[in-house]
């Protein structure tokens, strides 16, 4: 079977989704689960667009239609995502005017 | 709908609509809880005599709710569950006078009284189902309902009382519920009043019969405490006197027996019982209780637990009256639910009394009871003489017909069995007697509440046991008469299960 | 393009209500909670007429643009939908009525006014958000659509978990976005998959020809396993309890009650066709009857009463997958249990999330050990709790009895006895776990702790409303099951 | 339409900097790996006859994205070099 | 999945099997994904069909804004619910300083940028109806240039009055409501638009879908809530010593 470049594309999609799999297992920080995610989902809009090449000439706009709703989404769920990050990373970071107070009683 | 289908949800609502009511009043409303309780039963008895009455006349008396497709709730009154509904509507009302007195001071009384009323409603629910999914629908709720009752104390050892209750009865809930969803499967609706409606399956599903039997049996014989299923209710008697009474002699045991009666009986119909070979077996499961239950009795020192031993003994004789399956034995049976309900509760009230009252618990330091209670002490005479089958007691009509009917069955060792129980039932009950009236008192009670003007203890400790030693004396004197439980009982026999 | 009279309005409305809503809480910041009450009634109303249409008038659909499929997107509102959409307004309205107690009595009873404040804040568009998304998912005919609406779902749930803002609640809420996602994205790459296989986005003509080529096997099998990890069927369901012990009370039970319900009806409406039930179908129920066991496992061995409810919503999941090899024939009462697990146990735990939040707000702590009495302080409560159990346990008189009871006698009837036991045994060890809370919660000990704080009455009631509804369920199941039958 | 060698090229580079951007243990290497990917992710849009999605896909898949990323970078960074300072208090 | 408090188990011959699991994975996907079919074809000859019936010349926009406008309309909601979820975050948590991180070559670029961005997604948003372009790009652009903005410490989301931000990022959702709204009143379907108004509604969609988009993308990219940004914050550790 000849290779067309949707099918390469395709393909190269869904590699894209299983490198991202195999991150969001592997990755020992959750920014890069993050980030595993996002490989993930640009894996699944590639594989989605050349399913727009399917037949013949006409390109099929309702993949694309999909991507691009996609994108959007992505964008909004990576904010979440990492606006939660940063605010686990801050609740973890102990407060910062406690050590003062231990200075304080230190001197006392 | 005409009356006679609105009396039975009336019947039912009577008890259930004070129960919710008492469960939201304050702790302190003591006159209102009293007054709703005593109206609940007091309505209760005048519509089931109303029943009664109805039934005997020939009148109808069903109502049915679509549960699924296919499936209906039906609630119906035939006379076999008006036996039950009877025993129960008058013994709660006995039992409420009591518990109320009993439960003077302590807490949660709100609480109490109202899974109480629920409790009895369920167990009128029982009486009144009309088929097997209805049955199972109100035996289940009788687990959930008495659960609070058993805890009632809330001491570490109610509390693990309270588990082994579950244990044993959500497990029988279990294998009871598997038992009847699959003869739903095989048959589809069973009703009780559609007599040889498993015949036609003895060819093709046999196994499936036997399997189902046991399952139906083991479910509800956990609640009837047969042997080797009884371990819950001795533990139970940590709980309050009242709910000790109920559970023997009201509620689950006797729920249980008549379960027996009613899958022995109606579903699958004594032909096919024993054209399966279950009635055998399930006589030996009996006498194996009856003297098992008898011979643990004799090594207790409490004297609820001996109570317990006792009642796990005398259900069974319900059940070998159904199995030994002959008009005769089956009257026995039949009216042994009424007359050991009777007799039973005296005992737990008349026990309660003496707990209550002298704090005594142990039968060793019974010694001299009879001189500071009499009339509690001549309540507890009486009933111990009907159960150990003294004529002309009620103990003694259900066994002489138990008699009868074995001889007549040609079964003459079960004659055995009930001498030796008999004479078991003598040898733990007339020591009490005996150290009670005839013994002096050893030191001073462990507490004395002291008496009541007139009466030797809060005179509505007292009554109830009187009026049902009574009762269970004259059920005895005129089991021939027409308003006896026995006649009833041959009015139930005569138009149901002489025929076969 | 079609543009005659249009009478199918009354599907679109149960969404669109709750969109406004939501916008409308989140620009009127003043009073959120008055607004938020409006509007879960009117949702209320609009998701009774749209099941009272059903059921009267049989399956509606509606072509959103006056497209109709395969170009446009419509919704479709047959009797399960609009059982869904129903279950998801009754509960919902009574963990609104929750919620304003409840935001009600931190605010009156606490100093920290101003998170507090802000918690409510978002609580309310968030909800109301999460609300319209579950209605879209359950009429929704279109598995793009769907994909969108798993999205809204999934983010307003995850914002709801993170409101506490405590640690492990955020922590949880990260696992469970990351879950969530990566069961999104599976999800999506099925539905390419779907489009391969045949062209259409439109879920009635996908379920309906499943026939078993490479790609649709593939694309249902993405999609299945993208709605489990979802749905937290196990070994899937590792994010579900710390997410739904540690988010605020009205919140756990929204997560437990309904959300799971999403994707879960997802899955049924992905397989309900049948042709590769006979063959798989066995592979949801056995993943469902590990989860049944396990669940009830991990329930018992609990400390804290809502980490109990939340693992007891890990075993109710296998329930709702256990029947799926019951569906295969027409007849019907195996989708009957599947639905009647879901409605009743919708009820009965939000029920039990409730009331136990109810104790966490009114002692601090929710140790099971330690609860004893609380039956003195919030009597309506602890009922509502145990009456959430009952039905948890199917014991009658409960929508979970009803349930119980048609799962095994179907199972019966199709002698696969293995699922009958389960479902026995199951409900057995649900008696386990739910009376070693039941027991602490109504047992007659006298409480030393003193209350922190005045609960709200509406609170409690609200509580007990839904679990009587979960045990009216046991005496009313006609009506439901007529509803289910409008396909 | 036959595959090219650009085409080839570009699917091969893709391929190669998600490997990178998930294996890097260096976050910041990695986010800019990831704009980097997103841009050649537009490039393949554009392959694809799809220059609606290149646009957006520069835009918010790489533009967008890689700021959210970077910004959440810079706060985390910040976060736990006020950590290793407040170890380093503790310690004293 | 989020391995902080879960324990690491044998890293040494875990990432093995999970390779060779992805790699079979990957395998069955390509399999099936090469395998060849009946191929249905999509729907592109549909679209061309009722291109015409649309109102728009471009395919895309026609999909996004007619035929599946109700993915739109939730794909704006997902937006909102993102800033909604990104300010609940940020406004119980602390505020972080702002930090000007760029200097004067990114100030230059701003100046010469920003004018230019906000012209391209005019044009974008124009061309959209006809060929490649429309709100999203539109939308994008705008979010970029206001991030830009924002990384030069330009406080225009905080000189931007509140109640104005609130309203532009839920300008899009509300208008599409009552797009749809609208037309359920006049008794057709929701989002239907009668054809001698369909283009009009449509870019008055697209101008409203590209100012919220942008305005949402620059508020996740700022993250705070206005709001907020003066409450004490020692709010949140009196809050914590109180648990």
């Amino acid at each position: 079977m000849a290779l067309s470049p949707s099918l390469l594309y395709g393909l190269t999609g869904l590699m894209l989704f299983v490198i991202g799999l195999a991150a969001l297992f592997t990755s020992p920080q959750l920014l890069g689960k993050i980030l595993a995610v996002n490989i993930m989902a640009s894996g699944i809009f590639l594989f989605l667009i050349t399913l727009a090449h399917g037949s013949g000439t006409l390109i099929d706009p309702v993949p694309q239609a999909m991507v691009l709703t996609g994108i959007v989404v992505s964008v909004s769920s990576t904010a979440v995502a990492l606006a939660l990050l940063c605010r686990i990373e801050a609740a973890a970071r102990p407060p910062a005017h406690l050590p003062k107070k231990k200075d304080e009683a230190r001197q006392g | 709908m005409a009356w006679q289908n609105w009396l039975l949800l009336l019947i039912l609502l009577s008890s259930m609509v004070p129960g919710l009511i008492i469960f939201t009043l304050a702790e302190s409303n003591r006159g209102w809880r009293t007054a709703l309780n005593l109206c609940g039963a007091v309505v209760k008895m005048i519509l089931v005599l109303v029943m009664i009455i109805g039934i005997s006349q020939g009148q109808r008396f069903a109502v049915a709710l679509p549960l699924l497709p296919g499936v209906d709730l039906v609630l119906r009154a035939d006379p076999l569950s008006a036996l039950f509904v009877a025993l129960s509507s008058l013994l709660w009302l006995f039992t409420t006078l009591y518990a109320v007195a009993y439960l003077e001071d302590s807490p949660n009384r709100s609480h109490f009284f109202g899974y109480f009323s629920l409790c009895v409603t369920v167990t009128i629910g029982i009486a009144l189902a009309g088929n097997l999914l209805t049955f199972l629908f109100f035996f289940e709720m009788l687990t959930l309902t008495t659960y609070p009752l058993v805890i009632h104390r809330g001491t570490a050892e109610a509390m693990a009382a309270g588990r082994v209750y579950l244990l044993y009865t959500l497990t029988g809930g279990l294998l009871l519920f598997l038992g009847v969803v699959w003869l739903y499967v095989l048959v589809g609706e069973v009703d009780f009043s559609r007599q040889g409606l498993l015949m036609p399956l003895l060819d093709g599903h046999r196994p499936a019969l036997i399997g189902i039997f046991c399952l139906l049996i083991s479910g509800v014989g956990v609640k009837a405490a047969l042997v080797p299923l009884h371990g819950w209710l001795p533990r139970a008697m940590v709980a309050p006197a009242p709910v000790s009474a109920l559970l023997h002699a009201v509620a689950v045991v006797k729920a249980g027996a008549f379960g027996i009666m009613r899958i022995v009986l109606d579903v699958y119909g004594l032909p096919l019982t024993s054209g399966l070979g279950l009635l055998m077996p399930l006589m030996l499961v009996a006498t194996c209780t009856i003297l098992y239950g008898s011979l643990l009795a004799l090594r207790q020192d409490n004297l609820k637990r001996l109570l317990a031993y006792s009642t796990v003994s005398q259900v069974s004789y319900i059940v070998l009256g159904i199995t030994i399956g002959n008009p005769l034995a089956i009257m026995g049976g039949m009216v042994h639910l009424i007359h050991q309900g009777i007799m039973k509760i005296t005992l737990f009230f008349c026990a309660g009394n003496i707990a209550e009252t002298l704090g005594v618990h142990a039968i060793s330091r019974m010694n001299g009871v009879g001189r500071r209670l009499p009339l509690t002490m001549g309540a507890f005479t009486l009933a111990a003489m009907g159960m150990i089958g003294l004529p002309p007691l009620a103990g003694f009509v259900s066994k002489w017909y138990l008699g009868l009917g074995a001889i007549n069955q040609g079964e003459g060792w079960l004659l055995v069995v009930l001498v030796l129980s008999t004479l078991l039932n003598a040898a733990y009950f007339l020591p009490i007697i005996y150290r009670a009236w005839f013994r002096e008192q050893e030191g001073p009670w462990p507490k004395d509440s002291g008496a009541m003007g007139l009466w030797e203890c809060h005179w509505m400790l007292v009554v109830p046991p009187l009026l049902t030693a009574a009762i269970s004396l004259l059920v005895g004197l005129l089991a021939n008469s027409t308003l006896s439980p026995l006649a009833w009982v041959r009015f139930i026999v005569t138009t149901r299960y002489e025929p076969w | 393009m079609n543009l005659s009279p249009d009478s199918s309005a009354w599907i679109i409305w149960p969404v669109v209500v709750p969109l406004l809503g939501a916008v409308v809480c989140f620009l009127y910041k003043k009073k959120p909670r008055l607004a938020g009450h409006f509007f879960a009634v009117v949702t209320c109303g609009t998701s009774t007429v749209l099941g009272w249409q059903v059921l009267s008038q049989g399956v509606g659909r509606h072509l959103l643009g006056g497209w109709s499929p395969p170009l446009g997107i419509s919704l479709r509102a047959d009797g399960p939908a609009a059982l869904m959409v129903m279950m998801t307004a009754v509960t919902g309205l009574g963990i609104t009525l929750y919620s304003g107690g409840y935001f009600q009595s931190r605010l009156a009873g606490d100093s920290q006014d101003h998170r507090f404040r802000a918690q409510e804040q978002s609580f309310w568009p968030l909800w109301l958000l999460l609300w319209a998304a579950l209605n879209g998912l359950f009429l929704s005919g279109d598995i793009f659509n769907i994909y969108i609406s798993l999205e809204l779902v999934a983010l307003s749930s995850v914002g709801l978990t993170v409101l506490s803002g405590k640690p492990p609640s955020l922590v949880a809420a990260m696992r469970y976005l990351l879950v969530s996602l990566l069961g999104s994205l599976t999800f999506l790459l099925g539905v390419g998959f779907f489009y391969k296989a045949h062209g259409t986005l439109e879920l009635a003509v996908i379920s309906k020809a499943l026939a078993p080529t490479p790609p649709v096997i593939m694309a249902l099998a993405l999609v299945s396993v993208g709605l489990m990890l979802k749905t937290a069927l196990f070994p899937f369901h590792f994010w579900l309890p710390p997410a739904h012990a540690n988010a605020l009370a009205p919140v756990s039970a929204i997560l437990s009650a309904l959300v799971i319900k999403g994707s879960w009806y997802l899955f049924y409406r992905f397989w309900q066709g049948g042709g590769l039930l006979a063959a798989v179908g066995i592979v949801p129920a056995l993943l469902g009857s590990v989860a049944i066991i396990w669940g009830a496992f991990q329930a018992f061995s609990q400390q804290r009463l809502k980490m109990l409810v939340a693992y007891s919503t890990v075993a109710q999941i296998g329930y709702l997958f256990v029947a799926f090899p019951l569906l295969v024939d027409s007849a019907g009462q195996g989708r009957d249990a599947l639905f009647y697990f879901a409605i009743s146990h919708s009820c009965a735990k939000a029920a039990m999330f409730l009331a136990a939040g109810t104790f966490f707000l009114q002692l601090g702590h929710d140790r099971i050990r330690d609860l004893a009495g609380v039956r003195q302080l919030l009597p309506v409560s602890s009922f509502a709790f145990a009456l959430g159990g009952v039905s948890l346990m199917g014991l009658p008189p409960s929508g979970g009895f009803i349930a119980k009871y048609l799962l095994v006698s179907k199972a019966i009837s199709q002698d696969l006895w293995w699922l009958a036991l389960i479902a026995v045994v199951g409900s057995g060890l649900t008696a386990v776990y739910v009376f070693r809370a039941v027991s602490s919660v109504l047992s007659p000990h006298l409480l030393e702790e003193r209350p922190l704080l005045v609960v709200a009455a509406s609170m409690q009631w609200s509580a007990l409303a839904l679990a009587l509804l979960a045990i009216v369920l046991g005496i009313m199941a006609p009506l439901p099951l007529a509803l289910l039958e409008v396909t | 339409m036959v595959v090219t060698a650009f085409d080839m090229l570009l699917c091969l580079t893709l391929v190669w900097l998600a490997w990178h951007v998930l294996a890097s243990r260096d976050l910041f290497r990695a986010v800019v790996l990831f704009i980097s990917f997103g841009m050649l992710m537009a490039l393949g849009w554009v392959r694809l006859r799809a220059p609606d999605l290149a646009l957006a896909e520069a835009a918010i898949g790489s533009g967008l994205t890689g700021a959210l990323f970077l910004s959440a970078l810079r706060k985390l960074a910040g976060t736990t070099k006020e950590k290793r300072r407040l170890d380093r208090d503790e310690e004293r | 999945m989020v391995n902080s408090g879960r324990k690491r188990v044998s890293p040494a011959h875990r990432p093995w099997l999970l390779l060779v699991l992805l790699l079979l994975f990957f395998a069955a996907l390509a399999w099936v994904y090469l395998v060849p079919g009946s191929v249905p074809g999509g729907l592109a000859r549909q679209v061309d069909a009722s291109l015409v019936a649309s109102g728009v010349s471009s395919r895309v926009t026609a999909v996004l804004l007619n035929f599946r406008a109700y993915d739109t309309l939730l794909e704006c909601f997902i937006l909102l619910l993102g800033v909604m979820v990104v300010w609940s975050l940020r406004s119980a948590g602390t505020t972080e300083p702002r930090q000007p991180a760029v200097g004067a070559i990114l100030a230059a670029l701003e100046r010469l940028l920003l004018p230019l961005m906000i012209l391209v997604a005019g044009y974008l948003l124009w061309a959209g109806s006809s060929q490649a372009g429309g709100a999203f790009q539109a939308g994008a652009i705008l979010g970029g240039a206001g991030v830009l903005l924002l990384l030069d410490s330009s406080p225009f989301l905080d000189i931007l009055p509140k109640k104005a931000l609130v309203w532009g990022i839920t300008l899009a959702p509300l208008f599409f409501l009552a797009v749809g709204v609208a037309a359920l009143t006049q008794g057709r379907p929701f989002l239907t638009y009668r054809f001698q108004e369909a283009s009009l509604v449509i870019v008055a969609l697209e101008v409203a879908a590209a100012f919220s988009i942008g305005l949402c993308l620059a508020t996740l990219f700022a993250g705070r809530l206005p709001e907020y940004e003066s409450e004490p914050a020692q709010d949140k550790f009196a809050a914590k010593r109180g648990e």
